[in-house]
């Protein structure tokens, strides 16, 4: 069976959390692999958030916010605009391919986009195949053993 | 000098002043008030020094230079005490017999003494001759005696014992009922009860208090202030600090007139020596009263007479009056109570204190005490500065006194209390003058009249005959004053020392010199009389201060008494005394005795006759500067009516023969 | 001060003692002529033309100057007695044979029944009554003219005759001047009108127009000679109620306030810079703000439309969108102009009979019984050009001298045209106050990039703003006419009143907070709230959250560098045990 | 004070001498004018300053008494009094002749800035009357025909200006 990417989205309460819930209200066909976390604002999603998801196995996340101009904080969503970028560079560096991050402007009543962009989000990382972080995770107890290990050898 | 710290110090000072006084030493008391100053006292004075010091005469002879003596026409004078010889018009050379014959052997210079024109005879002492015999000089009684320099002079002649005696037997209300019960009167010519003044001005609640020495003396012809200031500075002095102890004030001011340096002289070095000896200042004899007196001169404006605008003037302002509804008394200078007094009433204050005021009641009529300095000028033979009694009459004063009107000159009237103020006096009972006050309304034909020569000096008497004290300048008027220029010249006089503030004074004189003018100069009309009249009685009624609502006053007693005299400028265009030039005439008459002074004398050559022959003046070269009236001895020339002349010449030339074919009796006539 | 009776012309008065007897006068109402007099300086009592009778208890009478005759218990004052008329009547024709015939003297003269001055007149201009010289030295306190000299030379100068730096240019003196013996006049020699004194002398007290708001005068410091010299303070003195205080200063207050409406308004634009338009060049072109005041009753003409010669015009054109759709100045649409420019279409046919050209781009004429009054002015005649104005300039010699050539595109006739008119109206845009982003700083809300400021929604609230409590009222959110200014601020106050009327602010559960231990003072987050809910406290150098403000957006939690921000019900810990939850 | 002070300290040394009281302001006026013969303009513009008084009284005082003059007055002083005992003794001849032979007006300076001729209002020698004080000496007993000599010794008098 091809593999399922295991996606996190956050989404903000006032367009895009919405938007999600006008999809499912219209019915929208689109692939459950979306796990939503609601935050306030999009200007809430901290990278730390992303990094803390891709590092617990998340194959792809999404940060959804309002249009520019729409935010019902004035101004969240245009912090958001600048982290991201930030933040995918940030993982770029790290060795994750940056489009398993991605922001989207989905408005409360873009249902339909929303689940186009789902489904488009799932079939890339589909496309990119599993992150699986946790192989390479760093496990400091076994770090410490082998240290202690080789600490022999070297002692 | 130390300062006097009892009243007992200064009589033991005044005891050692007498003492050191010896009797047979010799003063010459020579008189150096501006007057003789003006006349040459000066050299007098110089040859005396030289002469004393070339005799070796220092220690007994002592020339004194002391206020005026009162007989200026007889400057420069002097008397000689003890033996108290009056000498007058002493030259320099005079000295030299002077020294010798009287000083040194007791005799007498015959040619120096006055010769009483009328019995003709030679008197010795000054107390003999009728100018001095019937004065009573009180204010001037130091005057000829002290030197004004010297404050021991003064003091050795009583002075300050009026200010011991009150400032420490006497309380303050106590030396204003003093004045009260002498009846002392104002001398600035109001005649405004004094001892009222200082009670009012003592009753008044604010502080501080300032007591004023007026001693402006505007009125021309008046010196009776400045001869009491340069000759006897202290006398006002002490009168100004027992004024003050009186009213409680503690600076006070004298306001000198401009026209007056010597006075202001005299005045600083007494201020300097009395505070010298602690008569005046921080601690006056010892009693703790403290009081001083500042001097200010006058800038030259007549107005600073009356006491508003002397206090404007005080302040550092333009002498420009303010309306008295709130009297000087309760908001004078700088609007605190100011008491203003004239020099003479100041001067007077001691004597009232040294003796009593009973004493002071016991001299001059019922309305008014004491006595009067008058200034005697004018057509007059004796010029000069007059103490009388209250009550004497005019007549007395001009004629046993004053001497009479010199050089065969009628006389005409007597003017007392200058320009603002002033009114004639005149020999009311003359017809023409009984006609002119018919015409006036004054008195119905035929009735009684007051002679006014004969009316005593006293306030009452005379303000009730429309007359008025006045200040003191009594100025004489003979035949050849005339009456209408006299009106006009008092009005221009005015209209130059006027304020200008008030509307009526300031137009209505000008309006009242215009017509004046018209008038001597031949372009009066009849109706100008009445309009003389209206202007009058409304610069009298609106006129804001004193200056112009006594203005009218010359004008309106000359219309009473020589009412003629305008109807004469007016219908004939004659001018009766030759006064106005614009209606004279110059003729030489037959009594020319063809000496040529008037020709020479006279600026435009218009007079032509050669020597010892009848001149006579070309009439359109005259200009009418009067040169040769004043300088023809043999009254050969006279002032006619314009259109007269030429005929009074031709008549001249009929009648003119040489001196030498005149008969006796012609040429004495 | 103690009462005292006396009588005037017979009738009793009690009166204040040591008062003037001509105030007695007055207040009986009986006319004493007066020449020096003046009721806010000292009584001079120079002129004697106020002379009456006063007879004291013990019957003495005397001529008295009534101006600075104190009143004492008992007297008696006559005002009108043949010696007191004989007395004034002197004076006046004494005066008068000096001075020329003036309109101050030929009056009294006729109230004193002289037809002939006795003497005729003369030519002096100045009767040396000392009003200019006692009010420039007791009111002006410039003490810049005095009396000269003495008796019939007395003259009133400025010291040596030259011109005096002590003079303050009031023109007190001219103005009290009775004769008109002193002028006020330009360097130039040109006569001045009182009126246009910068410092003259027509008050520098006054309510500003008639209808100000508050109906209230005020005193401009920059006229009034207090602030000159110190002196003066007349008004004071005379104000019944003592409400005139010189000594008040300009001074800033702190209002704790919960809720504010701001309600700033606008500003013209000045239409100068576009030199096409000759505004402040060319006569007779005006904005609309300065036509509206033309026809305003209480303005400078008097409510008449006039050029600036005073006659009426011929032809007027009135341009739209001056300054607004334009690219050069502002892009939007200012709203109102169409409308007004109709009623001033109206307007000039109701009050002239002058022709009117209005060229206009697009007549908006949206609001209700609005295109109704379109038609009616159509029916009035007016000629509609659309083509919006391109140029104004002087009409060459053909024209009558003052008329102006408007140039423009009527893109209907697909014609240039060239319309002589007389005068031309410029439909200004309105524009934010200069100052409209200091005040929106100073108030915590946003101003868009037109200056107008932003409301908290375009549709859904538009009289609030993101921050709570400030609303927004008129022109200062976006152009708009009266009605609806009234409306949002008739909203405004509601919703304003809503806050007020709870007395308290409703806050929900979430709100962000600062942890003093972890935060730096970096101050970062100071600037990421589009609340300025964040201040900085100086003393504890840390920032801190005012709950009040914070819509717990959770931005700043997110950006905070050490993480000393909790947004609570989103704080980290929840959002990761989240994660940590849809991963496991 | 010696001449050579520049005017400006000159006056401020008068002024000081009086405290600056500005009651004092006419004898400070007197001694102005006692030693520069008349008001200079800047002499009224610095007392102005130094007396905190307004220009205008100052001007109003200075040009109110007969005291003081505005214009420099001539080398010699000629002072004819025209008071009441004077004018009785018809000084009115006298001065009418002065003026025709000094060509100048009364109150008024020669324009070659010689002679001074003024009136006065009694001089208080009405003995010495019609007098005329030259240069403050006195000259008593005049007749118009002396006026003539009176002329020669304005002329070579050689005291300069005090009175």
């Amino acid at each position: 069976m091809s593999f399922e990417p295991n996606l996190v989205g956050f989404l903000c309460n006032w367009c895009s959390y919405t938007g999600a819930d006008l999809a499912g209200t219209a019915r929208v066909k689109y692939p459950p692999n979306l796990k939503v976390i609601r935050v306030m604002c999009s200007g809430r999603v901290d990278p730390n958030f992303i990094l803390d998801a891709l590092a617990r196995g998340a194959d792809g996340v999404l940060v959804c916010g309002c249009h520019p101009g729409d935010c019902h904080y004035v101004e969240g969503n245009y912090k958001c605009q600048r982290r991201l970028p930030i933040t995918r560079m940030l993982v770029g560096e790290m060795g994750i391919d940056p489009r398993r991050v991605r922001l989207e402007w989905v408005s409360a009543s873009e249902g339909v986009r929303f689940g186009e962009v789902v489904s488009e989000f799932t079939e890339e990382i589909r496309s990119l195949g599993p992150l699986a972080l946790q192989e390479w995770a760093f496990d400091p107890a076994a770090a410490d053993a082998q240290l202690a290990h080789q600490g022999g050898e070297h002692a | 000098m130390r300062p006097i710290a009892s009243p007992k110090e200064l009589n033991d000072l005044r005891g050692r002043l007498r003492a050191a006084h010896d009797p047979n030493h010799t003063w010459v008391q020579l008189c150096a008030g501006t007057g003789c100053l003006a006349c040459g006292c000066e050299p007098v004075a110089d040859a005396f020094r030289q002469k004393i010091r070339g005799e070796g005469l220092e220690e007994i002879v002592h020339l004194k230079l002391t206020g005026c003596h009162g007989f200026c026409e007889r400057g420069p004078l002097a008397v000689i005490q003890p033996q108290g010889v009056f000498y007058q018009r002493i030259t320099p050379d005079d000295v030299e017999s002077i020294v010798d014959q009287t000083i040194k052997h007791g005799k007498v210079v015959t040619k120096l003494l006055y010769r009483d024109p009328a019995t003709k005879t030679r008197i010795e002492k000054a107390e003999d001759i009728p100018f001095y015999k019937k004065q009573v000089r009180l204010v001037l009684r130091s005057n000829g005696h002290i030197d004004p320099k010297s404050i021991e002079d003064y003091i050795a002649f009583g002075g300050y014992s009026g200010l011991a005696k009150a400032l420490t037997t006497m309380e303050p209300e106590r030396i204003v009922d003093e004045i009260k019960r002498s009846r002392l009167r104002g001398r600035g010519g109001g005649g405004f009860p004094t001892g009222v003044k200082w009670e009012t001005c003592r009753k008044s609640k604010e502080e501080p208090k300032y007591v004023i020495c007026n001693a402006d003396e505007g009125d021309p012809g008046a010196f009776m202030d400045r001869s009491v200031l340069e000759g006897n500075p202290h006398s006002v002095i002490e009168g100004m600090i027992i004024g003050a102890y009186a009213i409680g004030s503690h600076e006070g001011y004298v306001y000198v007139r401009h026209e007056y340096p010597l006075a202001v002289k005299h005045l600083n070095i007494a201020l300097g020596q009395a505070r010298e000896l602690g008569l005046l200042g921080p601690n006056i004899l010892g009693t703790g009263f403290a009081f001083d007196i500042g001097v200010s001169r006058g800038g030259g404006a007549f107005v600073c007479g009356e006491s508003t605008a002397l206090m404007a003037s005080l302040e550092g302002k333009v002498g420009e009056p303010r309306a008295k509804y709130v009297h000087t008394v309760e908001h004078g200078l700088w609007d605190k109570p100011s008491n203003l007094n004239n020099v003479e009433t100041w001067a007077n204050v001691p004597l009232i204190l040294e003796h009593g005021a009973d004493w002071f009641a016991s001299i001059g009529t019922e309305g008014s005490k004491g006595t009067k300095v008058f200034a005697l000028t004018g057509k007059i033979c004796n010029t000069g500065l007059v103490e009388v009694p209250m009550g004497i009459t005019l007549r007395e004063i001009l004629h046993e006194i004053g001497g009479g009107v010199p050089g065969k000159k009628k006389f005409k009237a007597v003017q007392t209390g200058g320009p603002s103020g002033g009114t004639l006096i005149v020999e009311t009972r003359d017809a023409k003058i009984m006609h002119s006050m018919e015409e006036a309304g004054e008195i119905a034909p035929g009735d009684a009249v007051t002679s006014l020569l004969d009316l005593p000096v006293d306030f009452d008497e005379l303000t009730k005959a429309g007359s008025m004290m006045g200040s003191g300048g009594m100025i004489v008027m003979d035949q050849d004053s005339c009456m209408v220029d006299v009106a006009r010249y008092f009005i221009h006089f005015l209209i130059e020392e006027s304020c200008g503030k008030c509307l009526p004074c300031r137009e209505g004189l000008r309006k009242l010199h215009e017509i004046l003018e018209r008038i001597t100069k031949g372009g009066g009309t009849p109706e100008d009389i009445q309009t003389l009249q209206e202007i009058s009685d409304t610069l009298i009624d609106t006129s804001l201060c004193q200056l112009g609502g006594s203005a009218p006053n010359p004008v309106l007693s000359t219309l009473r008494y020589f009412r003629d005299e305008y109807d004469a400028h007016i219908r004939d265009k004659r001018c009766p005394a030759g006064v106005c030039k614009d209606l004279v005439g110059y003729a030489i008459t037959a009594d020319c005795v063809g000496d040529a002074k008037c020709a020479k004398v006279c600026p435009t050559e218009a007079i032509t006759g050669g020597p010892r022959n009848l001149q006579v003046i070309d009439q359109s070269k005259c200009i009418q500067c009067d040169a040769c009236y004043q300088v023809c001895t043999f009254n050969a020339i006279v002032r006619v009516k314009r259109d007269r002349a030429a005929e009074v010449q031709v008549a001249a030339r009929q009648a003119w023969k040489p001196v030498k074919e005149r008969t006796q009796a012609e040429a004495r006539a | 001060m103690p009462k005292v009776n006396i009588t005037v012309d017979g009738r009793p008065i009690e009166v204040e003692e040591g008062s003037y007897v001509l105030q007695a006068a007055e207040a009986l109402g009986i006319d004493i002529p007066t020449l020096c007099f003046f009721k806010y300086v000292k009584p001079y009592a120079a002129c004697r033309i106020c002379v009456v009778e006063a007879r004291d208890k013990r019957g003495r009478t005397r001529m008295v100057t009534a101006c600075n005759y104190p009143a004492s218990e008992g007297i008696e004052i006559l005002t009108r007695t043949p010696r007191v008329m004989a007395a004034r009547r002197l004076n006046l024709e004494m005066l008068m044979s000096r001075c020329a015939s003036m309109p101050v003297l030929t009056a009294l003269a006729g109230k004193l029944g002289i037809d002939q001055p006795r003497w005729g007149t003369g030519t002096d201009t100045c009767i040396l009554c000392g009003l200019c010289v006692r009010v420039c030295d007791e009111i002006v306190g410039a003490q810049a003219l005095g009396f000269a000299s003495r008796g019939i030379d007395r003259f009133v100068t400025t010291p040596f005759e030259v011109d005096s730096d002590a003079c303050i240019l009031c023109g007190a003196c001219a103005a009290l001047c009775p004769t008109g013996h002193i002028r006020m006049e330009e360097a130039g020699g040109r006569d001045v009108v009182h009126s246009e004194i910068t410092l003259g002398p027509n008050a520098a007290i006054a309510v500003p127009f008639r209808q100000a708001v508050p109906n209230a005068p005020r005193i401009d410091p920059d006229f009034c000679v207090h602030f000159r010299t110190g002196g003066c303070k007349v008004c004071a003195a005379v104000c019944p109620k003592e409400c005139i205080s010189h000594d008040d200063v300009e001074r800033f207050e702190d209002l704790e306030v919960g809720t504010v409406v701001l309600a700033t308004g606008y500003q013209d634009f000045d239409p100068t810079p576009m030199k096409q338009y000759g505004y402040g060049r060319l006569p007779n072109v005006i904005t609309s703000m300065e036509f509206e005041r033309m026809n305003n009753a209480a303005g400078s003409t008097g409510g008449k439309i006039l050029m600036e010669n005073g006659k009426e015009p011929g032809a007027i054109a009135i341009l739209h969108c001056i300054g607004s759709r334009d690219q050069n100045a502002h892009p939007y649409c200012s709203r109102v102009c169409c409308m007004y420019a109709l009623k001033f279409a109206h307007l000039v046919k109701e009050k002239t009979s002058a022709e009117v050209y209005q060229l206009y781009i697009d007549l908006r004429a949206f609001g209700k019984g609005y295109e109704e009054f379109f038609h009616r002015i159509l029916e009035e005649g007016v000629n509609v050009i659309r083509g919006k104005g391109a140029e104004i300039v002087r009409g060459g010699k053909e024209y009558p001298e003052g008329t102006l050539l408007v140039r423009c595109e009527d893109t209907l006739a697909a014609k240039f045209r060239e319309i002589p008119v007389d005068m031309v109206v410029l439909c200004t845009a309105l524009e934010a106050n200069h100052d409209a982003k200091d005040v929106a700083r100073r108030f915590g809300i946003s101003v868009g990039a037109d200056g107008w400021f932003i409301e908290r929604h375009p549709k859904l609230g538009p009289v609030s703003t993101t921050t709570d409590g400030v609303f927004l009222a008129g022109v200062c959110q976006s152009p708009k006419d009266i009605p609806d200014a009234v409306a949002q601020g008739s909203g405004a106050a509601a919703q304003a009143m809503s806050l007020m009327i709870r007395g308290e602010v409703e806050m929900d559960g979430a709100y962000a907070v600062i942890d003093d231990e972890v935060c730096s003072g970096c101050r970062l987050c100071n600037d990421l709230c589009p609340y300025s809910a964040i201040g900085f406290d100086e003393t504890k150098k840390t920032s801190s959250v005012n709950p009040a403000l914070c819509k717990a957006c959770g931005t700043c939690a997110a950006g905070c560098p050490s993480g000393a921000i909790r947004a609570l019900h989103f704080a980290d810990e929840q959002i990761y045990a989240e994660i940590e939850g849809i991963l496991s | 004070m010696s001449q050579n002070t520049p005017m400006p300290e000159r006056v401020d040394q008068i002024v000081a001498s009086y405290q600056a009281r500005s009651t004092a302001l006419i004898m400070v006026l007197q001694e102005v004018q006692q030693e520069y013969s008349y008001l200079p303009p800047e002499a009224l513009q610095r007392i102005s300053e130094r007396m905190d008084l307004a220009l205008s009284q100052i001007y109003g005082v200075a040009t109110f008494y007969k005291a003081f003059s505005l214009e420099p007055r001539g080398k010699h002083l000629v002072s004819v009094c025209t008071g009441t005992a004077c004018h009785v003794r018809n000084s009115q001849s006298i001065l009418e002749r002065l003026e025709r032979d000094l060509h100048v007006e009364r109150g008024q300076t020669s324009t070659d800035r010689e002679v001074t001729l003024e009136t006065v209002n009694c001089v208080g020698a009405c003995a010495l009357g019609p007098v005329v004080l030259i240069d403050g000496k006195h000259y008593g007993h005049l007749t118009v025909g002396e006026v003539e000599k009176l002329v020669e010794v304005i002329r070579q008098c050689p005291c300069s200006v005090q009175h």
